[in-house]
């Protein structure tokens, strides 16, 4: 038999009338779970949320969410077990830029859809290389670009510096900083690795420097320990965060009492604040939390875990009542999609990349909030654009409809 | 004998490594203030039963019963309140100790802190190599002065019952003939009662009050020293000359 | 207890007559390769039973073999501990990285080139080992412990810090060929994988097989049981120790190869201090010192994990509890069971095998 | 200069703390030769007792000291329901438990606690004083050097001038000829358990602050830092263990400083290189054995 | 040096540990025809002279030359020049069986290298072949064969110190240092020892000459060609056991003067006998 590689006319893996099978990947264990772990958790509540209102085109999803623990060895060991043990219909927003690169390949042979993987890396975005990935986060330098325009027109003339983390993540994000601060204008550069957990020597170098602004591209847990670091060498710069490590509750929660230091970091996201409950999605995902993910604590990750629950269903209906795996694929290529988010989905033939933009935010008395426009821009050389669509508000049931 | 004037008496015990029993059902009664010497081919059970004796080897069958009281259930470590003390094959020297912490050790149990002082000064007076050496460390040692050093540890403790498994391997023959002295004058100055296990047979057998020969894991022969020194017979089948 | 006497007869006597049976018993080599052949027909069979995620993890467990018995060999065999194996393994998977990527960027293209990559990672792995083996043949104990962990604590290091070449944290991909056309078009991608994994492994266990049975495997164990004494029967002991490193090394170093080729990609994260220990792990548990022992103990690497997570499948988590359980109790579930193994099987598989072996062997006797 | 005062400081203060795991790794190995691989996520256990209490009762005291009686007791339960059955056929064996235990306490805890990163406050300031521009050790640093000088001292005192001590180190080296000696050995062994978890959780108590935060892997680095301060400085040796351990923070200090920080894995096998190869058995190693 | 020397000689050794002199100045010859004695007090500097022999112990002074060739030994080497010796414990490898650790003893007459055994050619196969039979050969002699396949660890102590003598002969020695032979072992066992040790220095195939440390001193008078006295790391007497058995500084130092190792004529000192009442 074709050892489940779907096509042709053949029964659609993980697609029956009744039920859609989705697999993903995620630290729910180990020391990069921290954050992650309740994002698939979320996700699977939106699904059961939409499964109890009938699922889609009648059809119940089943997420299945594998630990990888953050070890690419597992992902190749959990993504297959996936795709040809349980027969997955497509892999859902895997996380991880090293965990989910090594499955790329594995996943194009076996012809799975890709969606929505959980990482601002641009190697989601190869349509020519991997026609069935696509990304989701707002990409790195999109994002550092963004930061970069805060910086320019509050902060100008002031000594800028950058820490980040030794990998894509902190080099596209500084790449997107100096395109727009121009190169060699950052006054100091730093870079950390998450197994070195003294971020002392780079902190003492920037106040050393006489540093004004510093753009942290970093993981929650370094974006915590670098504030608190600072303030031990009574370094009190301007903060200006990547969404990656910018989300308030994980940070007041591992700085504890020093918590106040947060005032006044500036950030960025591209979904609604999980604290603005007038916001008509955070009403839903509250809903939908309540009832399906026994009321876990309601943070940053449980809006984006569920925000990608709506994205799927959305691509799900797009993709009509006869599911395949290349009808799902050309349903998100052919794009449209509104949902929660603050900045464009990118979604085209060309474009695989996800979210082109984000909002910057601030903590003003120990409450995270937008602040100012949204932002959208590409991660090469276009201009950082103000994003004027009105955020759309979510269906009545809380169920995207075909569009 | 009654009960009474036996220190230690020992009833059918069994006891092994593994499946088959190397004691096989041994009887053994060694009256206060006495030496036995426990003599026997090699592999016949003599550590064996030492080992047993002190709850080192678990017994399958059989009765221990030191002073009147049964040892079932005593754990190892609680014998040398009760006066025994055993210097096992190997001697046992804890090499990464000094050789002065070593025989602290052998005195750390006891509550008269004065006294066992003054038995660790005796030994250091005993064994002169020894004094030389406090601040060795056990490994350093030779293969002789480990032997005085094991033999001194169980000394510190003043015990009532010494089991010493072969305390002349090793040794040179003036030491050998100065610990068997030794234990005589222990003997009749402290009334100290000695299992001696020995292949050095002639200088065993010339200390000792009794003799005990152990055979394929039975007691083959229990008598008087002189008894077996004298019976050319004897000695011929059992001790091989 | 007295089965080797049997061999008393000089060795001159039944050289010229010895029959074909007897030349199977007599020679190392045929034996060893009889077994690996029933041993290889077996896997093909199996591949072919087989449904391609069971083929990948069979071959998982081929590569993973091939670092155990490696391991074996170096702790089990020589007494040398290893925390950082899991390194060694990274340093064949990225030598095949980088001379596949190198054969696809100079256009070459040829099944075979393969058996050259994976020959480069075991030649480079041998060179790093015996570097590391000349440092631990002075160290013992916690000491060589330290040193090894140290050693696998660096693999993302050097990553990271010369990425231009091994690709950072995201590593390297590894391209591989389909499997060949003779085959057939719809010949399973796993089934090729399994083939290809087994077929290195088999040549590895052979060649450790065929080295544990010569004077080589009998000085190795006995620098491990006795130093001085070794010594003094004519045993180099440094030499041993950084022999039994680079043979390690060498194993290792092809299963870390092996790894890359069937995840098509490698990656620092991959080859993490956890691995290492999951590797010491397996041969403990496997039974240290045979290399029985390494083959149930990378069974148990790749069964292990995934049998606990069908025993927490079997609990249905309300969706209150299911977010801490989930992940978190099949490793309480993998711990414990190291745990108990342990306790009850300090033999370790191997060792509880032969023991269950023995007993049924003396049970039918009588 | 200023940049290499403010290292040094900084690295004399995280060398502090791995001074203060080493210790208890340098302990467990002295009372019952193992080197134990769980000593981390014991250390991470304790320091939740801490947190739930410190929530509970408000105190950052009782908080400290309910970690240090957790981590004796849990020392103490570790080896009466854990170790205590593991065989010595192998020293491995010891190892591979510890290892399994690591598992099950870090999975227990995140299935309790959950994966977060929860705050781990100090309890004194950690804002460094400054002398003339210069940045110098905080308060909280001081603390630590304090809490780690009395452990040196205190154990240094044990083993060297106590009868337990003795008993301890006898029972470890020769167990059997130490219940000869009217030794406990069983009770040494607890005793050593207790103690080493007792001085790892003051050890987590003192680390996990000066980490990302309190989490079931909080001690995961900090176990490899440690574990190389112990062998750096000779794993008998407490005294070596706190050289060690300022060496190894001195040493990731300066490179972090002026090569970088993802480097820092290789200096730290330079140093055990060097050191090794001139002193196989640590800085700090007792005389050679004498093997014939 | 004369190059006229036959068999090991050894020229003023000294050495130290630390503050400690074990040896001191210490010559003596071991011809190739004979059996040299070495006694002495415990820690006098017996087992420390082997050691500076097998290479274990670098001497601070003196040289040592074999067949009148200087001789630097290093341990593992020191089989391939033909010498054996056994160690003061037993010294056996636990994890290997008698045959394994007597062939382990044979090793430097093993020809194939690795790449053979790695293939698993006949060339290590015949190799392994002649080193078994070799091996059993040499059990056989010393009446141990039938424990060819027995762990160490389980086998009377005997037994295990016949296999160690085993495992030193394997190599062919020309030279045999034995450190206490005799400890341990019971009267019979000791008579085939000394019977065993008399005989090597004139065997036909493979004579060896032995040096021989040992407190049992009617082993040592019985079997010895020569012996040479040590005490405090020096030599203090030297010749043929006649001489030795009544020199006084000997048994001043040694032997003890009053109660005789062969104390079988001896009188008991005090009339003990069986079952005396005790004081408590
Ligand atoms: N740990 C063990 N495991 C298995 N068998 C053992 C063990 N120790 C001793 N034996 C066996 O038990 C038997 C008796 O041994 P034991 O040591 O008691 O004899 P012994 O009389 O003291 O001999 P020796 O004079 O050689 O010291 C021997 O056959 C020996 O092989
Ligand atoms: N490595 C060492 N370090 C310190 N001292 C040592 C060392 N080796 C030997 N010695 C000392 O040197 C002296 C000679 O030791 P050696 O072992 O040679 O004595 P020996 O004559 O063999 O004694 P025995 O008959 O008791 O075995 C002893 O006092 C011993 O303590
Ligand atoms: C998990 C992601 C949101 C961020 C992560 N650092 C990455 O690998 O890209
Ligand atoms: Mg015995
Ligand atoms: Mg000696």
């Amino acid at each position: 038999d074709d050892g489940g590689s779907g096509g042709g006319g053949a029964p659609v893996p993980g697609v029956t009338d009744t039920e859609i099978v989705v697999g993903t990947h995620m630290p729910l264990t180990g020391p990069a779970a921290a954050g992650y772990s309740s994002i698939a958790p979320a996700t699977k509540a939106y699904f059961d949320y939409v499964n109890a209102n009938g699922g889609v085109h009648g059809r119940k999803i089943t997420y299945k969410i594998m630990d990888d623990g953050y070890n690419p060895a597992n992902t190749q060991q959990v993504v297959r077990q996936l795709v040809l043990q349980d027969k997955v219909f497509a892999i859902l927003n895997g996380l991880g830029t090293p965990t989910h690169t090594g499955v790329l390949d594995f996943l194009k042979s076996n012809r799975v859809p890709d969606l929505f993987v959980a990482s601002g890396s641009r190697s989601w975005d190869q349509p020519e290389k991997y026609p069935f990935t696509f990304g989701y986060n707002t990409d790195y330098t999109v994002e550092g670009k963004i930061l970069a325009t805060y910086i320019k027109a509050n902060h100008a003339g002031q000594k800028v510096c950058f820490l980040g983390q030794d990998d894509d993540f902190g080099r596209d994000s500084l790449v997107g900083v100096e395109k727009i601060l121009g190169a060699g204008t950052v006054a100091a550069k730093q870079t950390y690795v998450t197994s070195n957990t003294n971020v002392a020597p780079q902190i003492g170098a920037f106040k050393a420097a006489g540093c004004q602004v510093v753009v942290l591209a970093t993981v929650p847990g370094f974006t915590a320990l670098s504030i608190g670091t600072a303030a031990r060498l009574a370094f009190k710069p301007q903060w200006v965060v990547s969404n990656v490590g910018a989300d308030y509750n994980t940070l007041a929660k591992s700085l504890g009492e020093a918590a106040p230091l947060l005032e006044g970091v500036v950030g960025t996201n591209y979904m609604p604040m999980n604290n603005d409950t007038a916001n008509p999605w955070i009403q839903l995902f509250t809903k939908v939390n309540q009832a399906h993910n026994g009321g876990a604590p309601f943070d940053g990750n449980t809006v984006y875990g569920m925000s990608v629950g709506y994205l799927f269903v959305q691509a799900l209906l797009a993709a009509g009542k006869d599911l395949t795996r290349d009808s799902l694929v050309a349903a998100v290529e052919k794009g449209g999609f509104q949902g929660p988010g603050l900045a464009p989905l990118r979604f085209s033939r060309t474009d695989h990349s996800g979210y082109g933009g984000a909002r910057m935010s601030r903590v003003t008395a120990g409450v995270q909030g937008y602040f100012g426009p949204a932002y959208e821009t590409d991660e090469v050389d276009g201009p950082v654009r103000e994003y004027a669509v009105a955020p759309a508000t979510p269906p009545v049931n809380g169920i995207p409809t075909v569009s | 004998m009654t009960a009474t004037d036996a220190l230690l008496r020992v009833r059918g015990l069994v006891a092994g490594y593994g499946a088959a029993p190397v004691l096989r059902s041994v009887d053994l009664t060694i009256a206060p203030g006495t030496i036995a010497a426990v003599l026997g081919a090699n592999g016949a059970g003599k550590t064996t039963l030492l080992r047993t004796l002190t709850g080192l080897v678990r017994p399958t069958a059989g009765q221990i019963v030191l002073d009147g009281d049964d040892l079932r259930g005593v754990p190892v470590e609680q014998l040398v309140r009760r006066g025994m003390a055993h210097v096992p094959e190997g001697r046992g020297v804890v090499a990464e100790l000094t050789v002065d912490e070593n025989l602290r050790l052998g005195g750390l149990w006891r509550r008269d802190r004065a006294d066992a002082r003054r038995a660790l000064d005796e030994v250091y007076d005993l064994f002169e190599p020894l004094a030389r050496r406090r601040r060795h460390a056990g490994h350093q040692l030779s293969g002789g002065e480990r032997q005085m050093l094991a033999l001194g540890r169980a000394l510190v403790g003043r015990p009532r019952l010494l089991l010493l498994d072969e305390p002349s391997l090793g040794l040179a023959p003036r030491v050998t003939a100065q610990i068997m002295a030794l234990l005589r004058q222990l003997r009749d100055r402290d009334g100290l009662t000695v299992l001696l296990v020995e292949q050095n047979v002639r200088g065993a057998l010339s200390v000792a009050d009794q003799g005990v020969v152990m055979s394929l894991g039975r007691i083959a022969i229990a008598t008087s020293a002189a008894g077996l020194r004298d019976d050319a017979d004897l000695r011929h089948a059992y001790l091989g000359f | 207890m007295n089965a080797p006497t049997r061999v008393t007869a000089p060795a001159s006597a039944a050289v010229g007559s010895a029959g074909r049976g007897n030349r199977l018993r007599r020679s190392t080599l045929l034996r060893h390769l009889a077994v690996a052949l029933v041993a290889a027909l077996l896997l093909v069979a199996a591949s072919y039973g087989l449904e391609p995620f069971r083929n990948f993890q069979l071959a998982t467990v081929a590569a993973y073999l091939c670092a155990t018995a490696g391991l074996t060999v170096l702790t089990g065999l020589n007494g040398q501990l290893s925390l950082g194996h899991g390194a060694l393994m990274a340093t064949g998977a990225y030598t095949v990285a980088l001379t596949q990527g190198r054969f696809l960027d100079s256009g070459v293209t040829s099944g075979w080139l393969l058996v050259v990559s994976l020959l480069a990672s075991v030649l480079v792995t041998v060179a790093v080992g015996a570097v590391i083996g000349l440092a631990a043949a002075r160290l013992r104990g916690p000491y060589l412990a330290g040193l090894t962990l140290a050693v696998a604590v660096v693999v993302p290091a050097v990553a990271i810090t010369f990425d231009g070449v091994f690709g950072g944290e995201q590593g390297l991909s590894v391209p591989v060929e389909p499997p060949p056309l003779a085959l057939g078009p719809y010949f399973p991608y796993e089934r090729w994988q399994a083939w290809l994994a087994g077929a290195a492994m088999l040549l590895t266990m052979l060649l450790l097989a065929n080295l544990v049975r010569s004077r080589f495997g009998r000085a190795l164990r006995a620098v491990r049981d006795d130093e001085v004494a070794a010594r003094l029967a004519g045993i180099h002991v440094g030499r041993t120790q950084v022999l039994a490193f680079v043979v390690s090394a060498g194993c290792a170093g092809l299963g870390g190869g092996l790894l890359a080729v069937l995840a098509q990609s490698v990656s620092p994260g991959a080859f993490s201090l956890t691995l290492s220990l999951f590797l010491l792990m397996a041969i403990v548990i496997g039974g240290l010192g045979s290399l029985a022992g390494a083959v149930w103990g990378a069974v148990l690497l790749v069964a292990l994990p995934d049998l606990t997570h069908s025993v927490t499948e079997l609990f249905t988590l309300s969706p209150s509890v299911a977010q801490r359980w989930e992940g978190n109790l099949p490793l309480a579930i993998f711990g414990v069971t190291l745990i108990v193994v342990m306790i009850a099987a300090p033999g370790g598989i191997h060792g509880l095998l032969t023991r269950a072996g023995r007993l049924l062997a003396r049970r039918r006797r009588p | 200069m200023d940049r290499f005062v403010f290292l040094t400081f900084d690295g004399l203060a995280r060398g502090a703390v791995y001074a203060a795991f080493a210790l208890a790794l340098v302990l467990i190995w002295r009372a019952a030769r193992i080197v134990n691989f769980a000593q981390g996520a014991m250390a991470v256990a304790t320091a939740y007792v801490a947190h739930s209490v410190s929530t509970a009762t408000g105190s950052y005291w009782l908080g400290f000291v309910a970690a240090l009686a957790a981590g004796l007791l849990l020392g103490a339960v570790v080896d009466v329901a854990v170790m205590r059955f593991v065989g010595h056929s192998s020293p491995l064996n010891a190892v591979i438990v510890a290892l399994g235990l690591v598992l099950v306490i870090q999975a227990v805890l995140g299935i309790v606690y959950g994966n977060e990163f929860l705050p781990a406050p100090a309890p004194f300031d950690r804002t460094a004083f400054t002398a003339g521009g210069l940045v110098l050790l905080s308060p909280y640093d001081l603390f630590v050097f304090g809490a780690v000088g009395a452990v040196v001292l205190g154990l240094a005192w044990m083993f060297g001038r106590t009868a337990i001590g003795l008993r301890m180190r006898a029972a470890a080296f020769a167990p059997e000829v130490s219940r000869l000696l009217g030794v406990n050995v069983g009770g040494m062994l607890t005793l050593g358990w207790a103690l080493a978890a007792g001085v790892g959780a003051l050890a987590g108590m003192l680390v996990i602050p000066t980490e990302l935060g309190l989490h079931p892997h909080a001690m995961d680095l900090v176990f490899v830092s440690a574990f190389t301060a112990a062998v750096v400085g000779g794993l008998d040796s407490p005294p070596g263990a706190v050289i060690g351990g300022l060496v190894v923070g001195l040493l990731l200090s300066y490179v972090s400083g002026y090569v970088g920080s993802d480097v820092t894995p290789l200096a730290v096998l330079a140093l055990l290189l060097v050191v090794l190869l001139t002193r196989p058995g640590g800085l700090f190693a007792g005389v050679a054995a004498r093997h014939v | 040096m004369a190059m006229t020397e036959h068999g090991l000689a050894m020229h003023g050794i000294g050495v130290r540990f630390g503050g400690l002199t074990a040896l001191d100045g210490v010559s003596l010859q071991v011809p190739p025809d004979q059996v040299v004695g070495v006694i002495g007090p415990n820690g006098a500097g017996k087992t420390t002279l082997f050691n500076v022999v097998c290479g274990l112990v670098e001497p601070a002074a003196g040289a040592l030359t074999l067949d009148g060739r200087p001789l630097r030994p290093r341990p593992h080497r020191l089989t391939r020049l033909g010498i054996a010796r056994t160690l003061q414990g037993v010294g056996l490898f636990a994890g290997l069986t008698v045959l394994e650790n007597v062939m382990v003893g044979a090793t430097n007459s093993a020809r194939a290298g690795f790449a053979p055994a790695l293939l698993g050619l006949p060339r290590s196969d015949r190799d392994e072949r002649r080193l078994r039979a070799h091996a059993l050969t040499i059990l056989d002699g010393l009446g141990v064969a039938d424990q060819a396949g027995a762990a160490p660890g389980t086998l009377p102590f005997a037994v295990r110190k016949r296999v160690a003598l085993a495992r030193a002969l394997a190599s062919r020695p020309r030279l045999l240092l034995l450190d206490e032979p005799a400890g341990g072992l019971g009267a019979e066992d000791i008579e085939a020892l000394g019977e065993l040790i008399r005989d090597l220095p004139h065997r036909v195939e493979h004579p060896c000459a032995v040096l021989l440390v040992e407190h049992h001193m009617d082993l040592v008078m019985a079997v010895c060609d020569q012996i040479v006295v040590l005490d405090f790391g020096r030599v203090i007497a030297a010749g043929p056991p006649e001489v030795i058995r009544d020199d006084p500084r000997v048994t001043e130092a040694y032997l003890g003067a009053t109660v005789e190792q062969s104390g079988a004529g001896t009188p008991t000192p005090d009339g003990a006998e069986a079952g005396r009442g005790a004081t408590a």
